[in-house]
């Protein structure tokens, strides 16, 4: 692993004398989601800034699909990529293959024993911890479900496990693992479950319905991916529970945000993809000059998560529309 | 009738299981949401059903779901059109997919296997360039045209249940569809050229304009489906909406009796086949099992009961033959 | 209205060629009202391609057709589909039975002329209907019976009902008697004279000549797609007609000496089987021995067959050469069973595959080494069997769908007649098979039995039952009615067992030439 | 072989607008990766083919990849068994899902459809509930079994391109099953009993038995899949890995000349069945077209591709008859 990072490292030496004019640089995400789109507007906006040609792919298909990207892209000649690697500890093979042929940094998901130069992203335990204690706040006590699309992929094991520890105000320790069959009493919270639903939202819906029926007394849910917190703010407001249910939210589903602005969520953990896609490619591009300045010592750029609540939601929502606005207008004229 | 026998009593002991070891189960409310997500499958699965008829397959239901649930808060909330020409514009675009489908079967005799499963990858791949695959949702308004599937009626006597207005669609549906099979000439037509399709054509039955018409009216269906899931749900990703919705439609259609070889079906097992499906997904949360289970459980449930049924039917015969002999 | 002998149908230089083929060519024809036209020809002579353009279901490939308007004229008419030659009055029963099963008999008979308002079935119309033209064909059953129910012979009447519902003008039959019994056959003769006598045409096809000579006015006699003669009544005779079909006449088998003292090989006792329940049936069969199973439609011999085979479930005991012949068919058949079925659509043949492969797969098995198919003897002995049952065209490659009905079956017989199984079951044998063919196909079976196989079969045709059976088992409603030996069998005396003791029916089948007068001619 | 003509010029003309118009393709590399791929998914739409002849189908395909390819890690690292019995044990475990399959379909008669369909459930429902929904991997060990699928032979005079090791199972297999299929007795009865099952009975095949057969070596490839696409991998998720694969693996299949009717087969045509269908994936990178856009792409080339292969074999009958005429 030294040795690829030490190769990379060299070629990129190399690019110091013969800097790429155009570099063709990729973005992989893990799948497909709003929040990879956003990223995609800020790679693409990346791109078009620094002259260079930008591919963003998104996995449908899970492992084998990223597997089989990130080969074709090597293919292509690629000359530098930023993945969102969706199993790192078991990606060896590909990651070298990446740091063999092209230059490999991670965003969203790192994989620190990968020989990659860069993680750009954010634990995802503290932005756990960060919605877990928005609920706190806004919640006292009581019974509280929490609604995922799946538990397999490790930022969703982490974000889940932050959200426990935020919540029932544990000291952080992101190796910490509670099953998601059991239930939690602690601190004067009963946390009833964890439900998940493979990104079939019919069922994500279903999920929360179901759990408000099996659990009547619930005081306290939160969506921890994007379209769990908009299914959430939509059931509760089809049964006229909205407010008197609390909701800690994830992401910035427009709905979610709607419904922060009038009061009836607590308020929601925005990450910043649009800051993984357009870092992703600054960093690459520099990279293909030579220039590896921008890699802190522990190799890791932090773009943090942002707590949105009633008073910054207007602005926040306005901000990352004009955001997405440019990246699909750089998209469309390339 | 005799068919859904079977399907009935699977569904029975469920919704039995289910309300003795569940919590809440028999709760207004609860039925309530049973009730409307039966009615949303059913109607695709009815579509499903007419296309198993004849012999053929529709695989890209889920697709049409996405396409038409993908495109009706596409145009509504990105492009601003009004409802009164979303509505039929998705109607109509959703029939012509059926359209397509049924005159390369009939006129090009291409299995339809093939072609509706190139449907499902198309339609798909056209809502999820068409919308950057990005999620459309109705962003809380448009409260009125979602009032189509979110409308609930008071039943004068009763507490917590109210009945989800998606019920009319589907009662006016199968009502039609059964009357249609049953009772009408082209019924007959559609039944008879399932089974022996040049029966039918040497008995001047237009058999090619019959299997095209239940591909146009699957696809409608799957159509109206999509556009009342989003309606319900409020928002969806192109990328998984309505993944393997076919499968369920299908599995509903076959578990209600429907001979996937033809010219076999029975409405009312379809619907209740539908409501099998749903029942176990909610039963599988209300008794408490980890909804990583719910896969195993749904396909163990089914499985057994389908061979209990058979076993049942088996030995009833036997034992019919024995009375006689 | 039409007048009696106005022409109601021309065909000028009709042909039909398939892939580039000519099945058919140069077909002048012109029909009549009331007349009853027999059109007469061996296996693959094109018979069903002439009744097939003239229906509708299939186009000529050149030549045009005339058909009489309401008013008399004749007008030309391309037919593009059963639908146009329906309303142009034309009927036509298939050779192949074409039922969708899953109808009721009312239900078939009116498929696509259902009697309705704005769309909706008049059901109660429908079955009333239907049992009218169930009576009229001699099908005692109710018409709400689903058809997947019904015997073979049962659902060609079916057809027949159908047929004749549409009070055509012209009612075209493609070997209507090939799967009935002598009494429904008889009565279909006399449906066909009826029809005759109110002022209609009659077209039908028939392998069996005396049925022929009985009914038909006029015969027109097809050999290799061309028509070789068209006779006028009185003009013609058996041998005549047999002259033009194949170029010469064609001889009868002599009886054959029968061994009385060989050893049992089949011996059956209380068999049960799964539909008729009532009477458990008991009887032997010798080696070197042809016993003819005879009977009315429905009489329960196909159950017997089949029970042997165990292709339907039975009770009772059944034994070859001694030791219990147990187990599902493909262990029957190890032990030397062979089943020729009597639907040979649905039983008999693999109509997407070829010839070939049709007739080896029974055997394959057999001269394989190590599971490998020896193709070089397989293809050496599918062309010998096809040699040896007349199959033409004798192209081994050809798709047998793409085949005459009469070849089609000498496939299937040809399939077993290359192993000489210990046990040969056949049911309703030479069905849609030509005469000389047939001859041919009986000169076969005994020659199996001379080499000491077993043979059990049953036929509806009770010529075929004397010619070839050493022994006859008579039965009725589902149990033996009576054993006769070749020389007390006799067409009365079968008949008498078969109808349950009842007196013998006037005319049964294969008395043609006596009795053929009673119909007259419409001249 | 004729009926996979048209499947092969689909074939070919996808790889000449891939070497033309992207980027790379006649690199070593690519075609290496495209060997890699294809061998992978052809040795499951092999097993698929044996289904679909005897006119029945498969959707338990990647619901067995799934818990084949789960079980092997599962058990090598977590429990620590040996390779040695690891592998024969799921492949024994794959063969017995496909027996129980066959058993279903043949002693009671359930339609092939709903009973792989509850297997489809099943089976991912097992795998999830075995593992808790956790990802099972290598974790960077066992390279050694690993290779079995990892292994490249470099080939003497080319220079990047190395021959994967999974051409080996795929060559050795294609030329047992085509052989089986038309130089064995078996293979002639599985054929005829696609054809016509009753009449093949009627035959003295053993038809239940060689159904059953068909079903266990489909899911028995099934699992030998899964097993190297997660050596291939290293890795998987129970929830998404080898979902759709049963389309895919059908749908390879029926481009390569199956029909689903039963009765027909190309060994030929399925392996480039499964070829196209990798080739236009990687196509759509190559090329630069969005990701997005891949589903629409292989959804419309293959609908495209059929209907002309389908329109170019009308007009030649119909000019060959003229020309003879
Ligand atoms: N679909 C087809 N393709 C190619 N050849 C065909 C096809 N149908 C019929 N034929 C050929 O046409 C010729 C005439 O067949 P036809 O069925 O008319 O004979 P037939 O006189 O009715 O014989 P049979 O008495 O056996 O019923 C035969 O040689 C047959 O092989
Ligand atoms: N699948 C079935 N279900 C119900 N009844 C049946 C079935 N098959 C046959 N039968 C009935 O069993 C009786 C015996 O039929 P079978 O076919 O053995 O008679 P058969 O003597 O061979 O007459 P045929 O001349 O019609 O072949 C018939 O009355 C028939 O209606
Ligand atoms: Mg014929
Ligand atoms: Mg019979």
């Amino acid at each position: 692993q030294a040795d690829l990072i030490a190769a990379q490292k060299a070629r990129i030496a190399d690019f110091k004398k013969a800097p790429k004019a155009k570099p063709h640089l990729a973005f992989v995400s893990n799948g497909v989601a709003d929040f990879w789109t956003i990223a995609k507007a800020g790679a693409t906006a990346a791109g078009k800034e620094l002259g260079c040609q930008v591919t963003v792919e998104f996995p449908g298909g899970g492992l084998g699909d990223q597997k089989r990207m990130l080969e074709d892209l090597v293919t292509r000649g690629i000359d530098g990529v930023s993945v969102s690697p969706i199993d790192p500890t078991n990606q060896a093979e590909i990651l070298a293959l990446i740091a063999e042929k092209s230059l490999l940094i991670t965003n969203d998901s790192d994989a620190p024993k990968a020989p990659r130069l860069c993680y750009i992203g954010m634990d995802n335990y503290d932005a756990g911890v960060m919605c877990g204690k928005l609920a706190r706040e806004g919640c006292a006590g009581g019974e509280v479900a929490i609604f995922i699309g799946r538990l397999e992929q490790d930022n969703a094991k982490r974000r889940r496990q932050g959200f426990i520890d935020g919540l029932l105000g544990r000291a952080a320790d992101a190796t910490r693992y509670d099953e998601p069959g059991k239930v939690i009493t602690e601190a004067g919270y009963t946390i009833v479950g964890t439900w998940t639903d493979s990104f079939d939202r019919a069922k994500a819906k279903a999920n929360i319905e179901d759990v408000m029926i099996k659990h009547p007394k619930l005081a306290l849910m939160t969506g921890l991916f994007e379209y769990n917190s908009t299914l959430a703010v939509e059931v509760l407001k089809q049964t006229g529970k909205l407010g008197t249910v609390k909701l800690a939210a994830f992401d910035e589903g427009a709905e979610v945000i709607t419904a922060i602005k009038d009061g009836s969520v607590l308020g929601t953990v925005v990450q910043d993809p649009y800051g993984y896609g357009f870092e992703s490619i600054k960093l690459l591009h520099a990279l293909n000059q030579g220039d590896m300045s921008m890699i802190p010592a522990n190799g890791i750029i932090s773009i943090s998560a942002k707590v949105i609540r009633k008073d910054n939601a207007e602005a926040f929502w306005k901000d990352l529309k004009a955001k997405i606005k440019a990246g699909k207008e750089a998209t469309a004229k390339p | 009738m005799k068919k859904s026998l079977g399907i009935l009593g699977i569904f029975l002991a469920v919704c039995v299981v289910a309300s003795v070891f569940g919590q809440n189960f028999l709760t207004g409310y609860n039925l309530m949401n049973l009730t409307q997500r039966t009615s949303l499958f059913a109607i695709i699965s009815l579509g499903a059903g007419l296309v198993i008829i004849t012999g053929g397959i529709d695989l890209s239901i889920g697709s049409v779901v996405c396409l038409a649930g993908i495109t009706t808060p596409w145009l509504l909330v990105e492009h601003g059109w009004s409802p009164w020409v979303v509505i039929p514009v998705v109607l109509i675009g959703s029939a012509l997919i059926g359209l397509f489908h049924g005159v390369l079967i009939t006129r090009l005799r291409l299995q339809p296997f093939l072609v509706t499963l190139c449907g499902l990858l198309l339609y798909r791949g056209v809502a999820r360039w068409m919308t950057s695959d990005q999620s459309q949702g109705f962003q809380g308004e448009f409260a009125g045209v979602r009032s189509i599937a979110l409308a609930k009626f008071p039943i004068p006597g009763l507490d917590t249940y109210q009945l989800p207005a998606t019920v009319i669609p589907l009662i006016v549906l199968s009502v039609a569809i059964a009357v249609f099979l049953h009772r009408t000439v082209w019924g007959r037509w559609l039944l008879a050229t399932g089974r022996n399709e040049s029966a039918a054509r040497y008995s001047g039955v237009p058999t090619a304009w019959l299997i095209t018409m239940a591909y146009v009216a699957c696809s409608l269906l799957a159509g109206v489906g999509g556009m009342l899931f989003i309606f319900d749900i409020g928002s969806a990703q192109p990328s998984d909406f309505g993944n393997f919705y076919e499968l369920y439609a299908i599995a509903a259609a076959v578990l209600g009796g429907c001979s996937l070889r033809g010219g076999e079906a029975s409405v009312f097992g379809i619907v209740i086949g539908a409501a099998t499906l749903q029942v176990l997904r909610t039963a599988i949360i209300l008794l408490g099992l980890s909804s990583q289970l719910e896969f195993a459980v749904i396909g163990a449930v089914l499985l057994i009961g389908v061979t209990t049924d058979e076993l049942i039917r088996r030995y009833s015969v036997r034992r019919s033959e024995r009375k006689i002999a | 209205m039409t007048h009696p002998h106005q022409e109601l149908l021309r065909c000028r230089n009709l042909g039909r060629r398939y892939a580039g083929v000519p099945a058919l060519a140069d077909i002048e024809l012109s029909v009549r009202a009331g007349e009853v036209l027999a059109i007469v020809g061996e296996n693959g002579a094109g018979k069903s391609t002439l009744l097939k353009i003239l229906s509708g279901v299939i186009p000529p490939s050149n030549g045009s057709m005339q058909i009489a308007d309401a008013d008399g004229v004749l007008r030309s008419v391309q037919l593009q589909s059963v639908r146009d030659a329906t309303r142009a009055g034309i009927a036509l029963v298939h050779q192949e039975l074409n039922l969708a099963e899953n109808l009721d008999i009312a239900g078939s008979i009116f498929l696509g002329r259902e009697p309705a308002r704005l769309g909706f079935l008049d059901l109660h119309a429908m079955r009333a209907n239907a049992s009218k033209w169930l009576a009229r064909v001699g099908l005692n059953l109710d018409p709400t019976t689903p058809c997947d129910a019904l015997a073979i012979a049962q659902r060609q009447l079916v057809e027949v009902a159908k047929a004749l519902s549409c009070e055509a003008r012209i009612l075209i039959l493609d070997e209507p008697t090939s799967s009935l019994s002598a009494r429904e056959a008889d009565r279909l003769l006399e449906i066909m004279a009826d029809l005759r006598n109110q002022g209609k045409a009659v077209i039908f096809v028939s392998h069996h000549l005396d049925e022929v000579l009985r009914i038909a006015d006029r015969v027109m006699v097809l050999r290799d797609g061309q028509c070789t003669g068209i006779l006028e009544r009185g003009t013609y005779d058996r041998d005549s007609i047999e002259r033009l079909m194949v170029g010469r006449s064609i001889e009868t088998n002599q009886p054959r000496p029968v061994r009385q003292d060989a050893a049992v090989r089949l011996r059956v006792t209380e068999l049960v089987g799964a539909h008729h329940r009532k009477q458990p049936i008991s009887f032997a069969v010798r080696a070197g021995e042809i016993v003819g199973l005879a009977g009315l439609v429905g009489a329960g011999r196909t159950e017997v067959l089949e029970a042997i085979a165990a292709i339907t479930p039975h009770h009772g005991h059944v034994e070859l050469d001694g030791a219990p012949l147990s187990g599902n068919t493909a262990a029957r058949v190890r032990r030397g069973v062979a089943i020729v079925p009597e639907d040979r659509a649905r039983n008999g043949i693999f109509a997407a595959g070829h010839v070939s492969m049709n007739m080896s797969l029974a055997w394959i098995d057999r001269n394989s080494r190590a599971r490998t198919v020896n193709t070089a003897a397989e293809r050496a002995i599918v062309s010998q069997m096809m040699d040896r049952m007349q199959l033409r065209p004798a192209e081994p490659s050809r798709l047998v769908h793409t085949l005459s009905g009469g070849n089609q079956q000498k496939s299937v017989i040809g399939r077993w007649m290359a192993i000489g199984p210990a046990l040969l079951l056949l049911d309703e044998p030479t069905r849609g098979v030509d005469v000389s063919a047939r001859a041919e196909i009986h000169a076969e079976i005994r020659r199996l039995a001379d080499s000491g196989s077993s043979v059990l079969f049953a036929s509806s045709e009770l010529e075929e039952v004397l010619m070839l059976a050493d022994r006859v088992i008579v039965m009725h409603d589902g149990g033996i009615a009576g054993e006769l030996t070749a020389h007390e069998a006799t067409e009365v005396a079968i008949m008498h067992l078969a109808t349950g003791g009842e007196p013998a029916p006037a005319r049964p089948r294969g008395t043609a030439h006596e009795h053929g007068s009673e119909y007259g001619t419409s001249s």
